[in-house]
């Protein structure tokens, strides 16, 4: 398949014309850079995505945890996280691939809002399928969508959250695929996607790889990212899988397309002479609740797919899951939406598989610790995504080693309400009193 | 992997291994006796239910009412939490037996259970396929679908890419695995999926979902002229709920229709009132005799029931 | 006075000599660079802060108004807007003057946030006076704040506004003011405060004026942005005052310190010998529903300072003024709570009086449809206040010229409650039918 | 601007010109009968009011009640809409009479009308007197003021180095325009206002804004420490609201005391029912038995009233 022994195209016939369409394209325009694809698509980033983001030493959290803390800053793109990397570029090259019309699914809305302003920035019809009871608890997210101009589908079906838009996205795939794009939002899905994906989203461990080497003269012992599907994780990794002690992972085939299909990485590596500098990755899962499964009622009160799941084959690739012993998909759970997913892309589970990442989880508690602590000592509000890998320097300090980067893949603007709700709940340690100045 | 057929037509290495109480078709004419249902009951009517819904009782109740009713094959649905490939209609249907609790375990159970004229079929998707058993592999669900005396297995979303693990299980104990053409396969994908056709060619009527639509789209007339060139049989499905519907596409060059959401929706329409075993043996008949209409070129719409 | 008629130091005298003890350290600091203020301020705007943000060609505007419209995108600044080069600017200069605290007042909460976020970086304790109206109308901005560990005082006098909580923040100053520096949060007050932050701010046009010679090989025909107290209007147009026709401002004494302000600005301006391009600076207020005063009631519905205004003393300069005739000052209005404000930035009103800037005005309606456009055609959300230079554009073509800069001040998530309302009252030609999706 | 006194002590040239209502000092002792008001009825109390509060009417009767306590000078608010230096006492005060509609016509109608002992002088904000006339311009306002009778200006906002438009005015009419000197004022500074002080410094008790408070701060002590080498009347205001804290003030070298936020507490307490002239005329009587308390050196405490 196409990392070891996840990835692949679980997907119905009708689709796998268009998937191979798009690997064709995928190869053309990302790999080779046909019609200088990529150097549009950095440009656009550059000039209406605000990259390069800042790597940002954390003087404060340093001081903190005795270490060098670095934050690659994605909370700064437009639109407010990582998302836009990945919804740009997707959308451009279904502008180069002359497809018409543009659909996404989205829960939350941050994959949904990205698109919307990706499609209007590009001029390209937009539809986005977002469940009825999303809907209702992120309407501002709505409104964000139908004023970039696109029209919002609401999904009635089932709970009406995320996984319920999925499908309804794959069902107006499948009838309409001749002529639309599928914008998938993580580096999940059939074969080609979770490459596309992360080639889009791998400008932030690019970027991130040559600041830190100017601002630290060296590689960081550790990248630590939250993984949910895992985009910002495989985007703050990528660059760095070859960093390793372990030979493999050197010349790791997942990465051989790098040069090629970013001039701007074509620099020289180190010094073959030289022993490689060896970068730990540490992907930060959602540890929600707990970490058990509650087979009777199909919930996992977390989304610790890599860390606790199982394999098996969902949404159109083999990946881990959180699935009942006979085959069923649970409901997952994370205090962040953007987390709560059941399934993790394919490539991140074969580099846990293999070693070269490391999966922890972090719970609710911690991350809403984490939330209130870069707030409160940094002046960044971080998403609750990003609060959990924030929540890890907590809870874990040496193996982090000297110099440490921490992915702030959004901003959390998005999750005041739910903080607020959550923090209420609890005596967390590293929160403020919030007081609601009722008049 | 190669394009060649993985089953050359002289060896019949699987018909001993059938299951034992469909009855065995009189002469080994065919490699399965799921070719077979299609072939000699020409035109075909091939039936879906979903197992489970709203109970594995009912279900048998309407498995024997199809076969009553003309259906020469079963599709039996196993109940998957997410049916991407379906239209509302079977989702819905799915969702009904998920909250009545159907396990694979039931299902096989039930198919142990049934004794139907027509062959049976199980339709899943991948994931519930790979989880049965211990550990993510294929084989024991096919040597269960096996003992439990089903013929064949059908998985949206399975492209042939993906399918040799399951196919070389199938293989080894005697099952067709049957693959989807849709009106966006074509060219090399068309010949390679050809010519690997265990069973039959579950010919997708149009881009989409399954559900049931009021009328036969043009892209099954231009799948079926596609595929008139390769001698393997073909069903269409997707979209076919009328008598009429299977008349004009038997006419068109199919060798059966496949049925699913209509029947669907007389389960949910009548689930509660106990009357749909009989509505679905009537809905059967009339969608075999519309097959026949348009096998034999007759133009007669379908009679009013009595 | 500072700027020819404008400007001065109106305040109450136990507050003169922190004015003088500030406009010490404004000259050590920011104009001579003492200690490597400036090159702290920059390096922590850059990591901080985002910057420098992108020059963005916006293709649909430029089709739709057939010249050539490039939008600076401060909305990509941490925090979403210009007011964080100022906060940071500000909490800073407190920090190298030995101040212990930090005190500002906030009106709909763009400046307030700033603040917080600008003093949780810097370690500063921060409070934040903002009238208990503005609290109950702006709760997020409240939390956020609250997130960043600043202290919001609520002000209950009067009706509960922006200028309720100045007037506090004066008080609060006047008795703590040895210890404490009050962050101003536009280019109003007394000097030097005017200066200092057109002079943090001035990096929005330093920025511009180089990325549109890189971009179009030359410099715009005009810069337009919005005008409220007016920092994002002399932050951009600081730069471009001396590309004027007229000699008499290529010579400005106002923009004198820039080139020992900024060492990164002391590149060679235009050849001497070449005949000076000439910028045209269009400062853009608020109309409001009208401009006319309502003597009666004391309030004008418009913010429309520099165009309708006279001359007058209000919170420590001599500036131009919405004014009742016997000096009362009247409750301005605008769609935007960022630009309702019945004073103005002294230089401003200077250069308008001289000429060098021309203000024009934009009314409500006009001003949400350039929000829905913007949000539309170019997939940006912008702010309210933003939203009125680029209404502008619709109304105005052939004299803003061939190549056009517009200052997109902010992003417009805070904006959408406001949007959604006055939209629904209104038939907007270019907003979408926002459905509410009620379930 | 220069260091130097500008209003040498040898002339006098504004006598003449004072309003024709207020006594004029016998004799020519001082260079302003504010100056002389104070000197001459060491210790001086000096007494606020927001005029119109809450209506002119009521001030009226207000500034006769003061004058017959024994206030010695009277300042007069004239409200203006953003007064930063006032503490919520005043700051309410003026919205009061800003409700009531009070108009700088108003209010120099009312100051026509007012026949006092003390004399009487305007405090308000710069853009009030800017506003005054046609267009922003200081001296029309000054001429009203001195058509009007009134002594002398403060005026909160205006520090010293933005002074000389409108002392130039007042000059030219006869005003005394009154300097504060903060807590925070030293140096240089102090010296330059303190050599062009006209009519008597306004000493800032404490950082901060007026409003009555129980206690006199030790910035009190330390600024009339740092003045008592000036030869200039002093008179302390920011905070004093009993007869206790005049005393202290006097004892520690003021020659008066100003006193505004707890006469403009009585206004609000009994503004509805009539009483306030009756109060505020006691409360004075007090302030200034306090006062004399402190020249004399008397600990006694004031005596409980009868």
């Amino acid at each position: 398949r196409t990392f070891g022994d996840y990835g692949g195209q679980y997907v119905p016939e009708a689709l796998m014309p268009a998937l191979q369409e798009l690997e064709d394209a995928y190869e053309r325009y990302v790999i080779e850079n046909e019609d200088g694809f990529m150097d549009e698509f950095r440009d656009r980033m550059r000039d209406f995505g605000g990259r390069p983001t800042p790597l940002q030493r954390a003087d404060r959290l340093s001081e903190r945890y005795d270490r060098e803390i670095y934050l690659k800053r994605e909370d700064l793109v437009h639109g407010g996280a990582h998302k836009l990397n990945n919804a740009l570029g997707q959308v451009l090259l279904a502008k180069y691939m002359g497809k018409e019309r543009i659909i996404a699914e989205t829960g939350a809305g941050q994959h949904g809002t990205a698109t919307a302003m990706a499609a209007a920035h590009l001029d390209m019809p937009c539809e986005i399928y977002m469940g009825r009871t999303d809907i209702n608890r992120q309407r501002p997210n709505v409104y964000r969508m139908r004023m970039n101009g696109a029209e919002v589908n609401p999904v009635t079906a089932g709970s009406g959250t995320l996984k319920e838009a999925i499908n309804e996205t794959m069902r107006d795939w499948a009838t309409t695929v001749e002529r639309t794009h599928y914008v998938i939002g993580s580096v999940v899905g059939p074969h080609p996607f979770p490459k596309l994906v992360r080639d889009f989203q791998s400008v932030i461990g690019r970027e991130a790889r040559a600041q830190i080497q100017d601002r630290a003269g060296r590689l960081p012992d550790s990248v630590v990212a939250c993984a949910g599907g895992g985009s910002n994780t495989m985007g703050a990794f990528h660059e760095f899988v070859p960093d390793c002690a372990n030979p493999r992972f050197a010349d790791d085939s997942s990465s051989a397309e790098r040069s090629s299909a970013d001039s701007q990485a074509a620099q020289p590596r180190d010094d073959g002479d030289e022993p490689r500098e060896h970068v730990d990755l540490v992907a930060v899962e959602a540890g929600g609740s707990s970490l058990e499964i509650d087979e009777a009622a199909g919930l996992a009160p977390n989304s610790a797919t890599l860390s606790t799941g199982t394999d098996g084959v969902l949404h159109g690739a083999m990946t881990k899951l959180l699935q009942q012993g006979d085959g069923q998909i649970v409901e997952s759970h994370s205090v962040s939406a953007g987390l709560d997913y059941a399934g993790v892309g394919p490539e991140l589970a074969h580099l846990v598989e293999t070693g070269r990442v490391t999966p922890v989880t972090v719970d609710d508690e911690a991350a809403l610790n984490g939330f209130h602590r870069l707030s409160n000592l940094e002046g960044i509000i971080p998403a609750l995504e990003s609060s959990h890998a924030l929540g890890y320097l907590e809870e874990s300090h040496d193996e982090l080693g000297d110099v440490v980067v921490v992915n702030v893949s959004g901003r959390g603007d998005k999750d005041l309400e739910t903080v607020l709700e959550e923090t209420e709940k609890r005596d967390l340690e590293a929160a403020p009193d919030v007081e609601v100045f009722d008049g | 992997m190669s394009g060649e057929d993985r089953r050359p037509k002289g060896e019949e290495p699987r018909n001993g291994e059938r299951g034992a109480k469909r009855p065995a078709s009189v002469e080994p004419a065919y490699d399965s006796d799921v070719e077979a249902a299609i072939r000699e009951n020409y035109p075909a009517l091939i039936a879906y239910v979903t197992a489970g819904d709203p109970s594995l009782a009912d279900t048998k109740a309407y498995v024997e009412a199809l076969d009553r009713g003309g259906a020469d094959l079963i599709e039996l649905g196993l109940p998957f939490s997410e049916p991407i490939a379906e239209g509302p209609t079977i989702q819905a249907a799915i969702n009904r037996a998920l909250e009545a609790g159907t396990t694979p375990q039931g299902f096989f159970e039930l198919v142990d259970d049934l004794e139907t004229e027509a062959p049976l079929l199980v339709m899943t998707y991948y994931n519930m396929i790979l989880q049965y058993g211990p550990e993510a592999d294929v084989r024991p669900f096919v040597e269960r679908a096996a003992e439990a005396g089903l013929s064949g297995i059908i998985v949206p979303d399975l492209p042939a890419e993906e399918a040799d693990p399951l196919r070389d299980a199938c293989d080894e104990h005697g099952l067709d695995l049957v693959f989807i053409v849709a009106p966006t396969t074509e060219g090399d994908r068309l010949d390679r999926i050809m010519s690997q056709v265990s069973g039959f060619a579950y010919v997708q009527a149009r881009l989409g979902t399954t559900g049931a639509r009021a009328n036969v789209s043009t892209a099954t007339h231009d799948s079926l002229a596609r595929l008139s060139a390769y001698d393997v049989p073909k069903a269409v499905g997707f979209g076919v709920s009328e008598g009429d519907h299977a008349a004009e596409i038997i006419e068109a060059g199919a060798d059966g229709v496949i049925v699913g959401s209509a029947l669907v929706d007389i389960i949910a329409e009548h689930g509660a009132d106990g009357d749909a075993a009989a509505a679905l043996e009537a809905k059967a008949a009339e969608l075999k005799r519309g097959a026949r209409r348009g096998a034999t070129g007759e133009d007669a719409p379908e009679p009013e029931q009595p």
